[in-house]
């Protein structure tokens, strides 16, 4: 029970001063170039390894799905046939096996099979998934974007604002004044510059110092939720 | 290139004296905190609902959702996440709720396993957690919100908690649960998708409220300590900030060179 | 001839997801699923060519006691795995403390020597002269104060405290709403990229064919 | 209740004008008047500038993502330069997709100028992997860091690059740029070799960008969508034997995506004005319910 608890959190102590002391000195000092170069890189491949338990778990839980005939159990099966058949190609073009030498482009620079199923199928899946927000974006107007406070008032105002004097539109409010039609549109470069970048250096100024007391919290080993260990003072 | 010093020059100015000067309040606090001087901390409207949005669930019998974010676990905002999740969890262990947490970076899913486990171990329920309580869908940023917004709209859950690093899919997420009327309490520090999480969600733990949660959730001296901390340091900052305006405007430069990183 | 059949495969997926603004149905479930498997293959075949093998296995055949160094992170990767092994799945943990603990190092330094640091600098500014009116530049300093003092958590806010936080709190919508506007544009954008794609390059594609 | 069911419209209906808001304008050109600015006319004005004899070079560097907004401009900045008989160098830095935007470009505009001849009116060098390290190279001469062009010829087989060996021989440098490679071209090449530089951004990047233009880094600026339908309208104006390349349905400008914006951005702030209508003879009605 005691290496459970106190080499994890040792660990925590020791290697999260690593990366604070090195900041500020330079590659004369010894070891500092050793973390700079390669501590990063381990890094990676812990997370490298990571991804395997992700997959584990995804196989697991969508064979466990289709063996016990779970609601929308197919879908599993093409699930899993998407996870199979690309990351077949994806193994063996990254390990170069066979004739699959090349993971997005061949030596010859023709396309592999990987990079056919990247464009044809994993591509527009993004991209249309993505372009799903322009639609979200306009619900979410319609329906948040009530006056029923001051607050909620000024969030409208802005929003509205902004959106007239990015388009024509906003040229063609004052567009009959003599030099109107730039009005608009300035005024909408303002909000940005101005009291949007006051606000937006408040809440960084502020969310990077609470990140910093988290951060000296889990060194300390006061916080330690990630570590399934219960906190205690 | 490399300067003939042991230490970076341009870094042991402003940026050091500010991580002693800060490390130093928060330790003083923590250690006065823990000699059981009192603290007060104000009400964070988002923190104080959660409780409610796990009843909420109970009543309606259905499962609480759990978004860690998109974040991997070498985001801030992911720990932080972490320290809310095991509130949550605690809270679910305690009102019999199903909670579900579907992961994007397979780092935080091992995390969010053993926290959410040990959560359900403390609060005497382990029979409640299971290998399906937390579990990981994919990589991808948008396959995920793809795979979250099924699930949304299949299982229905009656509370999300969005909490964590967001990017572009904060309002899919958002949008899609407020359709199939669940509450919605979102955290992130993200500049960019806080006003999504404002406009659409019943509660926003905007930028350091998500940091500070964990600490306030946990009601410990030590942890409340450290928010002092903070809080006089920003005091500080605010201070040097005022000061140093009113030397600009008498031409001198001392505080803006100070804190200008050449 | 694989270009024009890519093309389609691809808009039929675009138009599967795009069903979902409807309602969920079997179209969609069929295209999130397929999704999802595909790109955990997607990730399994990037993150070995790009990290295990290049990083980890080539530097480790090629030549394994001048690197063997590499077998600390490919321990401690492997280390993971124990969760699935009851007896000693606590040492998981090290590998997520050691992970953890290296990234929160570098993130106590970086938001403080690379956001606190220079947004104070900013800030710290004669409100004459630089690229603004003075007005603006006064904007941005009160806007500034008066967030933080809204964040500010272990004082009630009340008193002087109270207004000033009221403002904070007006100015963060204001750049909410502003940031909310803003972004409509590009969000738009994207559609016009998608529909653009379903409507004059699946044609394209197809013509090119015959 | 009539009036609840106003206020709360299924959200499909948005969904669904959207749809054809995106698409309509596409297909059926509107024409919205759009007015220049200067970023925009700065870039027009210094090409109109350029005689046969100059040679102005366009770098793609963004990619698939961000080609909607992106890609007219490169296509509207090459056929300006094409109807001028200005000389273009082409060359891709973004890395993912980059040198594919490049390709599909040079094609389609060259095949609209068949009297330009490859290698002599224009050359298209390729991609190469490290943006500030490349333009750093190119100070000294092109050839070292391309020495061959796409189709693998090599640089001194073609004529034009006989005669341009790096920047000092470039009158101007036009990236089309979806993250920092743009500022890179400003803060690095201008700023180290002089050569005027001009760049072509997202919308969203465009504030930051606006830095350069006030410092003198950047000679024009193009901003997102509304940036290239600017640059369209001008090139129309200039040049009235374009409009039947640009009248074209089935072919996507920035015209076209700008009408499509504006449809979107009024459908959107309408829905927002009479959501806010209704809401408020809700709480009038409500209010006399109340009081009555």
């Amino acid at each position: 029970m005691f290496w459970k608890l106190r080499l994890p959190l040792a660990l925590t102590f020791f290697v999260g001063l690593v990366p604070i002391v090195t900041f500020f000195l330079t590659e004369r000092v010894f070891g500092v170039s050793f973390v700079r170069d390669r501590v990063e890189q381990y890094m990676v491949i812990i997370a490298g390894f990571a991804l395997l338990l992700g997959v584990v778990n995804v196989v697991q839980g969508n064979v466990r799905k289709i063996e016990r005939r779970r609601p929308g159990w197919p879908f599993a099966i093409s699930l899993l046939t998407g996870l199979f058949v690309m990351g077949t190609f994806g193994l063996l073009s990254a390990f170069r096996v066979g004739p699959f030498q090349g993971i997005l482009s061949a030596p010859d620079g023709s396309d592999t099979p990987f990079y056919w199923m990247t464009r044809s199928l994993f591509n527009p899946l993004q991209a249309a998934m993505f372009s799903l927000l322009a639609f979200y974006i306009a619900s979410a107007a319609f329906r948040a974007f009530r006056v029923r406070n001051i607050e909620a008032s000024i969030l409208m105002v802005a929003a509205f604002v902004v959106m007239l004097g990015r388009t024509p539109l906003g040229e063609y409010v004052f567009g009959w004044i003599p030099g109107g039609h730039r009005w608009l549109p300035t005024f909408t470069e303002w909000i940005m510059a101005v009291p949007n970048t006051a606000a937006q250096r408040g809440i960084i100024i502020g969310a990077a110092l609470g990140a910093a007391a988290l951060s000296l919290r889990v060194i300390l080993g006061i916080e330690r939720s990630h570590l399934g260990v219960k906190g205690k003072s | 290139m490399t300067p003939d010093t042991w230490y970076d020059p341009s870094r042991v100015g402003a940026p050091l004296v500010l991580l002693l000067v800060f490390s130093a309040l928060v330790l003083f606090f923590i250690q006065r905190s823990r000699q059981g001087h009192a603290l007060f901390i104000r009400r964070i409207a988002g923190i104080t609902a959660m409780e409610e949005a796990v009843g909420r669930a109970t009543e309606l019998g259905r499962k609480v959702l759990y978004l860690p974010g998109g974040g991997t676990l070498d985001d801030i905002q992911t720990i932080a996440s972490l320290a809310v999740m095991r509130h949550v969890a605690s809270l679910t262990a305690q009102y019999s709720v199903e909670l579900d947490v579907p992961n994007k970076d397979p780092l935080t899913f091992a995390a969010a396993r053993e926290t959410v486990q040990e959560a359900y171990i403390q609060a005497g329920r382990p029979d409640l957690f299971n290998n399906e309580t937390v579990h990981y869908v994919t990589y991808d940023q948008f396959a995920y919100t793809a795979s979250i917004t099924g699930l949304m709209v299949r299982d229905k859950p009656a509370t999300n908690f969005l909490i964590g690093a967001f990017h572009a899919e904060s309002l899919l997420l958002a949008e899609t649960g407020q359709t199939v009327g669940a509450m919605q309490i979102a955290g992130t520090a993200e500049v960019t998708q806080l006003p999504f999480f404002a406009v659409v969600c019943d509660y926003t733990l905007m930028g350091e409220e998500l940091f500070a949660a964990g600490a306030y959730l946990s009601k410990e001296p030590a942890m409340l300590g450290s928010i002092k901390g903070q809080d006089i340091t920003k005091a500080g900052l605010i201070a040097f900030l005022i000061l140093g305006i009113l030397l600009e405007i008498f031409g001198i430069h001392w505080f803006r060179d100070f804190m200008t990183i050449s | 001839m694989a270009e024009a059949v890519g093309t389609w495969l691809g808009a039929f997926l675009t138009l599967c997801i795009f069903s979902f603004l409807y309602r969920d149905n079997p179209f969609f479930r069929f295209a999130e699923s397929l999704f999802a498997g595909i790109s955990l293959g997607y990730y399994i075949g990037i993150v070995s060519n790009n990290t295990l093998g290049p990083n980890l296995f080539q530097p480790l055949f090629t030549d394994f006691s001048g690197r063997a160094h590499l077998l600390i992170p490919m321990l401690l990767g492997l280390n993971l795995y124990t969760r699935y092994l009851p007896k000693i799945a606590w040492l998981s943990r090290i590998s997520l403390a050691v992970y953890i603990a290296y990234y929160v190092g570098i993130n106590m330094v970086q938001k403080l020597q690379g956001e606190v640091v220079p947004q104070v600098g900013q800030t710290i500014m004669n409100p004459i002269g630089g690229t603004y009116t003075p007005i603006d530049n006064l904007i941005i300093i009160v806007g500034v104060l008066a967030v933080l003092v809204y964040f500010y958590f272990s004082i009630e806010h009340k008193g002087v405290m109270g207004p000033v936080s009221r403002l904070g709190i007006w100015f963060l919508m204001l750049g909410f709403g502003a940031a909310f506007g803003y972004t409509v544009m590009g969000r738009v954008s994207l559609l016009i990229g998608r529909m653009n794609y379903l409507f004059l390059e699946t044609v394209n594609a197809t013509v090119a064919v015959f | 209740m009539q009036l609840e069911r106003l206020a709360n419209i299924d959200r499909r209906v948005v969904y669904l004008l959207i749809a054809i808001g995106t698409t309509l304008p596409i297909l059926l050109p509107i024409g919205f008047a759009v007015s220049t600015t200067p970023p925009v006319e700065n870039l027009y004005h210094k090409i109109e500038g350029c005689g046969t004899d100059d040679v102005v070079m366009i770098s793609f560097d963004y990619g698939p993502t961000t080609a909607p907004e992106c890609t007219p401009m490169a296509e509207a900045v090459m056929r300006h330069c094409f109807s001028r008989g200005v000389k273009v160098i082409v060359l891709a830095l973004f890395p993912i997709g980059g040198v594919t935007m490049a390709g599909e470009t040079v094609e389609n505009i060259s095949a609209e100028y068949p009297h330009l001849r490859y290698g002599e009116d224009y050359v298209f060098l390729g991609y190469k992997d490290g943006a500030q390290a490349t333009m750093k190279q190119m100070g000294v001469a092109f050839s070292g860091v391309f020495p061959r062009d796409q189709m693998g010829t090599a640089l001194e087989e073609l004529p034009l690059m006989q005669r341009v060996r790096n920047y000092e021989n470039v009158s101007l440098i036009v990236s089309i740029a979806t993250n920092v490679i743009g500022e890179w071209w400003a803060n690095l090449v201008n700023a180290q070799f002089g050569t005027p530089v001009a760049v072509g951004c997202t919308a969203v990047s465009a504030p930051k960008y606006y830095a350069f233009l006030d410092t003198g880094q950047m000679l024009g600026l193009l901003g997102g969508l509304k940036g290239a339908s600017e640059y369209e309208r001008l090139i129309l104006d200039g040049y009235p034997e374009l409009r039947r390349i640009y009248n074209r349905t089935g072919v996507y400008n920035a015209m076209k995506g700008m009408d499509a914006q504006t449809v979107d951005h009024a459908i959107i702030m309408i829905f927002i004005l009479f959501g806010n209508i209704v809401y408020f003879l809700i709480r009038r009605r409500d209010r006399r319910l109340g009081t009555a």
